[in-house]
């Protein structure tokens, strides 16, 4: 479970947002709207503890994020607008990289199920700086397919994908929402999830 | 405990700093001059020869306050870092930046002073002695600490870069020191070296001191007023600032 | 715990390899700011082997400072840095495996290319092993030490030059300790008491820098 | 407290070290001088262009 009261955000002398609280339950997705600078990023990055809050807190399961530490980490999965994959290595090995660094080892096998799930299969042993740019984007996104942390927190994950891809995509949160998961995500494309309660952030 | 320490640090807010500050500077300007006359006085006018030196030795009245300071506003800063570190107060981070220029200020004037007074007494401008060359290592230690905070422009990430710069050359500067007195002595044996200062009679030792004061009050007020400055750049947004711009334009 | 510095190490070493051309700078650079001390300073055997340990030592922290800054751009720049810091053990364990990383791919080779370059300057054979040996127990020092400067230096620009200014005066002790150790062998003295010092500092360099390193990439990346 | 020196002349040559004392004292007497006032123009020029910043938004709201 996932709360948050009256978190304040400055950049440079300009306050983004302020008193910004929300709760996020098992089985449920935030989804967070606002203009271009409106400060969702930040927000996001507050969420993972990445940025310091300069007033407010943020509280996973009652206990506040940066007195957990690890055990907080465990539970998060990341995904920013970069990629966070490596050009020079290949999918298959990007993929088994950034499982072995969350703390669980993926077999061969589940490797390549998650890039046939995206659609890369064919191109698994090819170094990642030959992909397109809408390639690269779901070598990203397939590290999602076997991820078993409760709390998604997702930048703008439907950006440069085709509409098979959104729908995809779309089907792998719900079903992670059904499994009893949460997800914080901003879009600026129209995407309904097929699953679990769907609670709004509005930045001004 | 701890709820105590975290409202002292309230007061410690820019906000009710600024005119606490702004009282305290004339004072400290005042104490920095006064023990900086009496020293003089003392050192230069009053105290006799030196046997050995002859009048030379008098550059020590200002070159040992300036090491002493140099190394001093170091710590200082290393202080208000752990503090920033430790309870992310606004002000410490202020504090250190206000300090840095001053502290390599006063590492130069070691430096100046130590060179023009070692060639009389050892012919070379340049002496490799621990001591000097220790001083030269905290120079482009406070060269470092100036320039990473002025290459950062969110100031609260400078801040907290500075701080880890100066807890980490805080840790070093002995191990330097050491070092350095180490490869000193293994090369050149301590024949050349400033540690053999001249026998101090009470009346040097008493200059030493009041210009020791003098410069402690001076960094003082000077860092305090540059700190005023950095406050008032940083929360320009704030309300408490338009008053105090208010006031200054009545001034 | 060691599963992930070993997990950390081998992905950099990886990466390493698959871009040669980065090591090969580093040892070039070496070669070369080592070959070039004889022409300025003249032939001449006697004043050479005296200038030698110094030469050496400068080339290869130089060297070592040269590589710093490619310690975490690319993952800056990709966004991995990111996942380092949110993966779920402790940061600077992570730091650690990468500073063993860039250790291996620019210490060691520098420190095993010394002996042929001592070879220029007419060093003998037990102040050739003393120098190897010095520089194997000193450069994992500089990229620990190092590592702090390019973690706070992240992402600014200048951010080259702005390392070497911040972690120059961080060197000193590791600089004088390794040639000092060579050239107490060259006259004779015996080098055990400056290769001990030697080790304090790389185990203090490869064990407790680290988590300064991690503080300043949080910093970094706030 | 008797002064040590017989002349002011006596005082200006230190005793042949004239050179090296006035130049050490000379710096210092001119850093100590100079931080301050820069210092203080550095907050001069801060504090008129903040009221400047100040008078820009006032005439952007009317």
């Amino acid at each position: 479970m996932l709360e948050a009261s009256n978190l304040e955000c400055v950049r440079g002398d300009r306050r983004l947002f302020a008193g910004v609280g929300f709760r996020v339950e098992g089985g449920e997705m935030l989804f967070l709207q606002g203009r271009n600078g409106s400060g969702k990023t930040t927000l996001l990055r507050m969420i993972c503890g990445l940025t310091h809050p300069v007033a407010g807190e943020i509280r996973w399961k009652g206990e506040e994020i940066h007195r957990l530490g690890e055990e907080f980490r465990e539970e998060l999965c990341y995904l920013g607008h970069l990629n966070a994959i490596k050009e020079e290595l290949t999918p298959l090995e990007n993929l088994s990289a950034s499982a072995r660094l969350a703390g669980e080892t993926l077999s061969e096998d589940e490797t390549l199920d998650a890039l046939e799930a995206v659609g890369l299969l064919g191109r698994e042993d090819l170094a990642c700086k030959y992909l397109s740019q809408g390639q690269k984007r779901r070598v990203a996104l397939a590290r999602l397919v076997h991820e078993k942390r409760a709390l998604w927190v997702l930048d703008e994950p439907f950006v440069a994908l085709d509409v098979a891809a959104v729908g995809w995509l779309a089907g792998l949160i719900g079903a992670h929402l059904q499994r009893g998961g949460m997800a914080v995500l901003t879009t600026h494309q129209a995407v309904d999830i097929p699953a679990g309660t769907v609670r709004e952030l509005k930045l001004s | 405990m701890n709820n105590r320490l975290i409202n002292w640090f309230k007061y410690a807010s820019p906000q009710s700093f600024y005119p606490l500050a702004g009282k305290m500077i004339p004072w400290f300007v005042a104490l920095a001059t006064v023990f900086g006359l009496a020293g003089l006085w003392l050192g230069m006018v009053v105290a006799p020869t030196d046997f050995q030196q002859g009048e030379g030795y008098r550059i020590i009245f200002i070159h040992v306050p300036a090491s002493w300071m140099s190394m001093f506003i170091y710590l200082v800063m290393a202080f208000w870092a752990a503090l920033g570190l430790a309870y992310n107060t606004r002000l410490s981070g202020m504090m250190a930046q206000a300090l840095a220029p001053t502290g390599a200020l006063m590492a130069f004037l070691s430096l100046w002073t130590g060179a023009l007074w070692g060639k009389p007494m050892w012919g070379t401008w340049w002496v490799w002695d621990a001591r000097l060359t220790s001083e030269l290592i905290l120079l482009f230690l406070y060269i470092g600490f100036i320039a990473l905070q002025a290459s950062i422009d969110d100031p609260r990430r400078a801040d907290k870069a500075g701080a880890v710069l100066a807890l980490v050359g805080v840790v070093n500067i002995p191990i330097i020191y050491f070092s350095v007195k180490w490869w000193n002595t293994l090369h050149q044996g301590s024949s050349v070296s400033l540690t053999k200062s001249p026998s101090m009679a009470i009346l040097m030792l008493w200059a030493m001191l009041l210009m020791a004061l003098s410069f402690w009050m001076y960094s003082i007020a000077v860092a305090l007023y540059r700190a005023r400055t950095i406050m008032l750049e940083r929360e320009r947004g704030t309300e408490w600032v338009r008053e105090v711009l208010q006031q200054e334009g009545a001034k | 715990m060691i599963g992930m510095i070993v997990a950390i190490t081998a992905r950099d070493l990886k990466l390493a390899m698959r871009r040669q051309a980065d090591i090969v700078s580093v040892l070039f650079f070496f070669i070369i700011v080592a070959s070039l001390f004889p022409l300025g300073i003249g032939p001449e055997p006697q004043l050479l082997k005296k200038l030698a340990p110094g030469v050496l030592w400068v080339g290869a922290l130089l060297a070592t400072m040269l590589s710093l800054p490619r310690l975490f751009a690319d993952d800056y720049r990709d966004g991995t840095l990111e996942q380092l810091v949110l993966a779920p053990q402790p940061l600077g364990l992570t730091v650690i495996g990468k500073v063993i990383a860039h250790w291996l791919v620019s210490g060691l080779p520098l420190a095993l290319l010394a002996p042929v370059l001592g070879i220029q300057f007419d060093l003998e054979m037990d102040a050739l092993f003393i120098l190897t040996v010095s520089l194997l127990i000193g450069t994992p020092a500089l990229s620990g030490i190092g590592a702090i400067g390019a973690a706070l230096t992240l992402g600014l620009r200048g951010g080259g030059v702005l390392v070497s200014l911040l972690v120059l005066p961080l060197y000193i002790p590791v600089l004088i300790f390794g040639a000092g150790a060579v050239d107490a062998t060259v006259t004779g003295m015996g080098a055990e008491a400056h290769l001990s010092i030697l080790g304090a500092l790389a185990i203090a360099g490869v064990f407790f820098a680290p988590w300064a390193t991690a503080a300043a990439l949080r910093i970094s990346l706030e | 407290m008797s002064i040590h020196w017989n002349s002011f002349g006596e005082f200006l040559a230190m005793g042949g070290y004239g050179l090296y004392v006035w130049g050490s004292f000379g710096i210092t007497a001119a850093i100590m001088f100079m931080e301050p006032i820069i210092a203080v123009r550095n907050r001069k020029n801060l504090v008129a262009r903040l009221k400047r910043q100040a008078r820009a938004e006032r005439n952007k709201e009317q």
